[in-house]
């Protein structure tokens, strides 16, 4: 027993920092031992990942300040129920992703630069990940924040075409934009209230207008980097013309990352604010996402562009969170936007991973002419289709018991005209994906493709099956997510009349 | 009558700083707006001074003027023979810039005044006094030192980290491209050198060496020390070849891994992050430093010189090759 | 009204003049310097609110802005890296198709 | 075996046997056959097993938590062992009917693992205990359906499955946003025997009135009732064995089977009465029957026709369910079962006749009794049987919807019963005519293969015969034990508690 208490009692969520940093730190100054070292460490971090959820159910969440200096000076890293569901959600997807990335990126193929700079990139990510979900200060969030910028930008580029590099480019100036605004209100705070310490902010902060101004600051900020509706321009070229493992990455894990930081912002720090101005304003740039992103999804011909774009507008379901979040509907809102996230991290991840897959196959990725250059497709049809179910939202997926806590908060806080939108973007999302399905039953003589390797076929089968049987196993995740939450009530919400 | 005069720098420093941004970001001219870019830096930097900031006066006159500039000039180099699609669009860019000038006014003026009305603005100390308080608890009397290195050391950690990510990032883009000018150095400039030289490895060393109890520190002795490595690249010494490959790599990340274990060693002590053994003795934090400073030199030189090593022959950075094509 | 000091003033026009001049530029190595003096906008607003006349400056904003400085240079040393390489690649490209226009 | 393990098991028969046929190669064709033929049979006898149980009065139940206060409900009562009968035995005699019709054709395994998908999902719905389980089997019948529509991988099955999924997806969403509602207002909606919704105070009944209308216009998409009928007609592009299917086991009865439990289960009789709903959709149910009638008169492509006939047969048991009355109860959910029965051999006949002569126009069906004739007898037992006349088990179902529909005072609805019969007559009695009475026109005597030993595989010729007897026997013995009708008046028994 003394292992397990061992186990329990070693800090999992810090070291799920320092392990990717160690990573890639060495899988830089090791290029040849690249691949080893870079799944070694996946492993080791999805275990780490797996003791931090036990150690949660075990002890609850847990705090730690940086070098033992208390929270006004010091660091503090807090490893809560939304922390711990997250470095879970990444682990997993990490995981999957990097033993994909073992098979698209073939060490001794012919571009082993590729290879070699692609995991010590994927692994800062993978650390800025980690720490900003575990961190509890807003200048520490900036620097984590910055950490995922510049390696996301990074493998952006790392395909090496014009559109790819102007792509990454045109990311890494717009986020560096969100950052900067972000930071000048970090400023404003700091100098109002002498802490950037999430929960002491949360106990001193008052309502006046240069609290006002640095929230509008930094929501701003946030939004342009988590790509909101009108700040959404960089995205679809960027997720589109990455690499297959990169746009998991981006699509799946990275664009989480700031709506994350917005989630911490809006529920601990401005908590005590009246926002229904802006909590409407966020509710309709997210509705209209929704529709317009899934409308721009219809109309694209590229398998990869059309996965971008329905990422718009998935994002856009995140931020129905704000205006559905009322007094009696903060715990349902709350594990709805956590279910989503996670049953889309694994839907989107395993979409992408098997657009990869299609394109080494076909040699290109236009929808029309799919059916054709089709290959062995029969596990590629089957994962995009159990993927697309958790996108859509049909049951038993994850997506389908987060849009019901949706709807669930729309109806008890009285703002139908959100349901609506909610299943609107359900059918669109249907409609596109019926457009790339119909290509798997098209029956018409397929020319014999390259079978891929074993390591890219099945691991998005497992991805999708994760998010496929989420719904049914979400007693758990909704568990773990409630821990040191900050919302009270009930999940399910009933108007007892 | 000093407080009055204090008070005039301040606004002359303020208004020339604004007027020298917007002149800088009007100008269709990109070397005249890299060259006013780089005396905005020391302007920075005489404002870091009146802020009473020496730390970031110092890293701002070798960062944000030195290095940043260097890198914009090579910058130049690459982007100037396009120079045709930057005139083409200058005419239209000043135009432009006029046109909205009022509606950049407003919004700047909304954001002072809603500063202005709230009551909180210096009402809170801040936390200059308990960090003096505990500055006898740690190896250094400097404030800034202390804050970057023990109370908020993981923050300087991640810092390191980005660093080290953006020479992957830019090694990761495209072999290493011969930036340096051709024609043989002028007998002046390789005795400014060898004069030069030593003066900036001692003051490297002493700037290092002065971080536990005064202004500087690992990065601005870093920065300094990058910036007498680019004076050597820029007089024809090259690395060997042999150099450029493990060698270089584990100098960039030295600093960074040391670092890391330091941390991961205080971990698997005491269970949290970055607690020094001891409360982090003097020698502890100057080591960390000078490993630190070291990384930093090269991390700065290579992002500059912009390019991953290509094979193990030749020289890094490359050459370049006289356009008349006989050897440099 | 407390003095609020000259700096943060000069800093939050710096700000909206970088923000302002990188979305409205066109080239890339006008929207770095863009971004450059947007960052030290930022910058001077944090140390111009919180200095107090007559004490010493805060030493936490002043690590952070130090950490600031760093992180904006490291983007600035990608960005360049990506400008150039992109117009190396836009000239390949137009390099590549003038001659087949002339053939084709 | 307790309760709880015993529904799992039953769900499992379908399910298990459905992923491993999808891992199976295409050529392994005996142990595809095993595996299919084991999951039919376990789940036959699992089904025995729970007729008993539930005969004796327990009432099985399996809950499974899903959110913090949400759980998924299983429990099987007599209406839903009905539907399970119902959909266990008629799977048997498709899966054999299937295996002789797909003989050759290419990706099996993929259709073999989406029938059983399918079958698993009417299972659920079944077996399910609340509306939310419901709505969730519900939404994995479309899912599963999909592919077994667009099976052929024509352009033609690919535009009839877009509007299948249009329309039931549709369905879904609406379904989804009712049941979130009614849950929001009235907690959990476990089906209970005499409804639940009835001790909510009457502020909310306007919600109430709106809610019932967005459930049976979610689930009037898949009982084909007349504006959302229009995808079923298309869907006959699908293979026979997945139009048997659709109609008589699976998509159709699960539109039908939900309204029930709407009706019965949630709002209960007597309080959709007080909120004065029922009517309206007695008169919808008339309204969609004639037009089904109408419709099929001018269909001449033979499975157009059976499909229009579908959507007006279903409306037979929306109606008795609207009616009211105990009587008419019964005869709406006795004609669940022998609806199913008639359809199923209607569509195996017609599958025989596009299999073995490639007839698929009515126009071209002159003589084929002669060439066919233990085909034709099946399919004129049923076509008779759907017309109504006595000795059939069509005629049990209209005498008590008749019956009932004079027990609750609605004696128009005697009139419509009698212009529906002569209607189904009229669309039935010329294939009749056309198949015996009528020579084979010359040519078109030749071109037909000749016949050797049975007239065609035995696989495809036995499921309708057996199909067509019980039509014939459920009939005679109406009153019999364990017949469909004794099972129903079993379930208003203790429906209505008389």
């Amino acid at each position: 027993m003394i292992l397990a208490d061992f186990l329990l009692a070693q800090p999992w969520f810090v070291w799920l920092i320092l392990l990717p940093l160690g990573g890639a730190a060495s899988t830089f100054v090791l290029p040849r031992r690249v691949a080893p070292i870079g799944f070694c460490c996946a492993l080791l971090i999805l275990a780490g990942a797996v003791f931090s959820v036990c150690q949660l159910t075990a002890t609850g969440s847990l705090t730690q300040a940086a070098g033992h200096w208390s929270a006004p000076l010091g660091i503090v890293l807090r490893a809560d129920g939304l922390a711990v569901v997250m470095l879970a959600t990444t682990a997993g997807v990490g995981f999957i992703i990097s033993c994909y990335a073992l098979g698209y990126f073939p060490a001794r193929g012919h571009e082993p630069s590729r290879a070699r700079y692609f995991w010590p990139l994927w692994l800062f990510v993978w650390a800025g990940c980690n720490a900003l979900y575990v961190s509890a200060d807003l200048f520490n969030l900036y620097v984590t924040l910055e950490i995922v910028t510049l390696a996301a930008v990074a493998l952006t580029a790392l395909e090496g075409g014009a559109p790819a590099v102007g792509a990454a480019l045109r990311y890494l100036l717009t986020s560096l934009v969100g950052s900067l605004t972000y930071l000048a209100g970090v400023a404003l705070l700091y100098a109002g209230w002498g802490t950037v310490d999430l929960s002491l902010l949360s106990q001193v902060l008052t309502e006046d207008p240069l609290s006002r101004t640095a929230m509008a600051l930094m929501i701003c900020g946030l939004l342009l980097k988590s790509a909101l509706f009108p700040l959404h321009f960089w995205l679809p070229p960027a997720h589109g013309k990455a690499p297959a493992p990169v746009s998991a990455i981006l699509s799946a894990l990275v664009v989480k990352t700031a709506y994350v930081v917005l989630l911490r912002l809006w529920f601990e720090v401005f908590a005590s604010f009246d926002r229904a101005m802006t909590a409407h304003l966020l509710g309709a740039l997210g509705s209209a996402a929704i529709i317009w992103g899934s409308l721009m999804a219809l109309r694209q011909e590229r398998l990869k562009l059309l996965i971008a774009y329905s990422t718009v507008a998935q994002i856009g379901y995140l931020f129905l969170v704000f205006p559905l979040a009322g007094a009696e509907t903060a715990a349902t809102v709350w594990t709805a936007v956590i279910l989503f996230m996670v049953a889309h991290a694994c839907g989107k991840a395993a979409m992408f991973l098997v657009a990869g897959t299609i394109q080494q196959t076909a040699g290109h990725d236009r929808i029309s002419q799919m059916a054709g250059a089709g290959g062995p497709i029969g596990v590629l049809a089957v994962v995009f289709a159990l993927a697309s179910v958790t996108i859509i939202g049909l049951p038993p997926s994850g997506g389908f018991f987060a849009k019901w806590l949706l709807l669930n908060a729309a109806l008890a806080t009285g703002q139908w005209w959100y349901c609506p939108v909610i299943l609107t973007g359900s059918l669109l999302a249907a409609a596109y994906v019926t457009r790339v399905l119909s290509w798997a039953f098209l029956d018409v003589r397929r020319n014999v493709c390259p079978v891929s390797s074993r390591v890219m076929k099945w691991p998005p089968l497992a991805l999708c099956l994760v998010a496929l049987l989420l719904g049914l196993a979400a007693y758990g995740p909704v568990r773990v997510a409630l821990t040191g939450a900050p919302v009270t009530g009930h999940v399910l919400v009933e108007q007892r009349p | 009558m000093t407080l009055l005069f204090g008070h005039l720098i301040d606004l002359l420093l303020a208004v020339s700083l604004t007027v020298l941004a917007w002149r800088l970001l009007a100008t269709s001219d990109l070397f005249k707006a890299t060259v006013l870019f780089i005396a905005f830096g020391l302007l920075m930097a005489l404002a870091w001074v009146r802020l009473d900031a020496p730390d970031l006066a110092l890293a701002e006159a070798v960062i944000g003027a030195g290095i940043t500039g260097v890198l914009l000039l090579t910058a130049l180099r690459h982007l100037d023979s396009g120079a045709r699609v930057a005139r083409m669009s200058g005419r239209s860019g000043r135009r432009s810039l006029r046109v909205l000038l009022p509606a950049l006014g407003i919004m700047p003026a909304l954001l002072v005044l809603l500063c202005l009305s709230s009551p909180h603005i210096r009402s809170t100390a801040g936390l200059t006094a308990s960090v003096i308080e505990r500055l006898d608890q740690i190896g250094t009397d400097h404030p800034v030192t202390a804050v970057l290195l023990d109370f908020r050391a993981y923050d300087t950690l991640l810092e390191t980290a980005v660093l080290l990510l953006a020479v992957v990032a830019v090694w990761s883009l495209h072999p290493v491209r011969p930036i340096f000018s051709p024609e043989p150095i002028s007998p002046a400039q390789r005795g400014l050198l060898r004069l030069l030289l030593p003066v900036l490895i001692m003051t490297s060393l002493y700037l290092l060496w002065r971080g536990s109890h005064a202004p500087g520190g690992a990065f601005q002795a870093g920065a300094l020390l990058a910036a007498g490595l680019l004076l050597l690249l820029l007089s024809e010494q090259r690395l060997p070849g042999r150099w450029s490959g493990m060698f270089l790599r584990l100098l960039l990340a030295g600093g960074f891994m040391i670092f890391l274990l330091v941390a991961a060693g205080a971990l698997v002590g005491t269970g949290t992050l970055l607690d020094y053994p001891g409360g982090g003795a003097s020698w502890l934090l100057l080591s960390i430093e000078a490993a630190l400073s070291l990384s930093i030199a090269a991390l700065l030189a290579t992002a500059v010189i912009g390019g991953r090593p290509s094979d193990r022959s030749t020289e890094f950075p490359p050459r370049r090759k006289d356009p008349a094509g006989e050897e440099g | 009204m407390n003095d609020l000091s000259v700096y943060a003033a000069a800093g939050i026009l710096l700000f909206f003049i970088g923000l302002y001049a990188l979305f409205f530029r066109r080239q890339l190595l006008r929207k770095i310097l863009a971004a450059n003096v947007m960052g030290s906008g930022v910058f001077l607003i944090f140390i111009g609110l919180v200095k107090q006349p007559g004490q010493s400056t805060d030493p936490v904003p002043q690590a952070m802005v130090l950490t600031g400085i760093i992180v904006t240079l490291c983007f600035t040393a990608a960005a360049i890296a990506l400008a150039i390489r992109l117009k190396e690649l836009n000239e390949e490209h137009h390099s590549a198709t003038r001659p087949e226009d002339d053939f084709g | 075996m307790n309760n709880a393990l015993l529904l799992l098991a039953i769900l499992s028969s379908s399910l298990i046997p459905g992923l491993i046929i999808f891992t199976l190669p295409e050529p392994a064709l005996r142990l595809r056959t095993t595996c299919n033929m084991a999951g039919v049979l376990t789940k036959l006898v699992l089904v025995g097993v729970l007729f008993q149980r539930v005969y004796q009065g327990t009432l099985p139940e399996l809950r499974v938590p899903v959110l913090p206060g949400m759980e998924l409900l299983l429990h099987a009562d007599s209406l839903s062992l009905l539907f399970l009968g119902l959909s266990a035995g008629l799977w048997l005699l498709t899966t054999v009917y299937a295996i002789g019709y797909l003989e050759g054709s290419p990706h099996r395994s993929r259709f073999f693992g989406f029938f059983s998908l399918c079958i698993f999902a009417t299972t659920g719905i079944a077996l399910a205990g609340d509306l939310v389980t419901f709505l969730i089997f519900y939404e994995l019948l479309t899912l599963s359906t999909y592919p077994l529509v667009v099976h052929r991988g024509t352009p033609q099955a690919l535009q009839a499955g877009r509007i299948y999924l249009a329309y039931t997806l549709a369905g879904g969403a609406l379904l989804l946003f009712a049941t979130v509602w009614l849950r929001s207002l009235a907690g959990p909606l476990n089906f209970a025997s005499a409804g639940i919704l009835f001790t909510l105070d009457a502020s909310l009944h306007a919600d109430l009135s709106l809610i019932f209308l967005l459930l049976i216009a979610a689930l009037g998409v898949k009982a084909a009732l007349v504006p959302l009928h229009s995808w079923l007609p298309t869907a006959m592009v699908a293979p026979a064995p997945v139009s048997a299917l659709l109609h008589a086991v699976a998509v159709v009865k699960a539109g039908a089977f939900g309204i029930i439990r709407v009706i019965h289960g949630v709002y209960g009789v007597e309080f959709s009465m007080t909120l004065g709903l029922l009517p309206p959709l007695a008169f919808l149910a008339v309204f969609t029957s004639l037009y089904g009638s109408v419709q099929a008169l001018r269909q001449n492509d033979l499975k157009r026709r059976l499909a229009f006939s579908t959507v007006s047969q279903i409306s037979y048991i929306i109606l008795g369910i609207a009616l009211g009355g105990p009587a008419a109860a019964i005869g709406g959910l006795v004609h669940l079962v022998h609806q199913g029965l008639m359809k199923i051999t209607l569509f195996f006949c017609a599958g025989n006749l596009a299999e073995t002569l490639q007839i698929h126009k009515i126009s071209d069906m002159a003589g084929v009794g002669r060439r066919m004739p233990w085909t034709m007898s099946a399919f004129t037992l049923s076509a008779l049987g759907m017309i109504g006349l006595p000795p059939l088990v069509g005629f049990v179902s209209k005498w008590y919807l008749g019956f009932g529909a004079l027990a609750v005072g609605q004696s128009w609805i005697v009139v419509f019963l009698v212009v529906s019969t002569l209607l189904n007559a009229g669309y039935f009695l010329p294939l009749i005519y056309r198949a015996w009475f009528m020579a084979p026109q010359g040519r078109r005597n030749e071109d037909w293969p000749e016949k050797n030993g049975l007239e065609t595989d035995w696989t495809l010729l036995f499921p309708p015969l057996v199909t067509a007897a019980l039509v014939l026997l459920l009939g005679l013995w109406a009153q019999a034990p364990f017949s469909p009708l004794y099972w129903v008046q079993l379930i208003v028994l203790r429906e209505y508690g008389q």
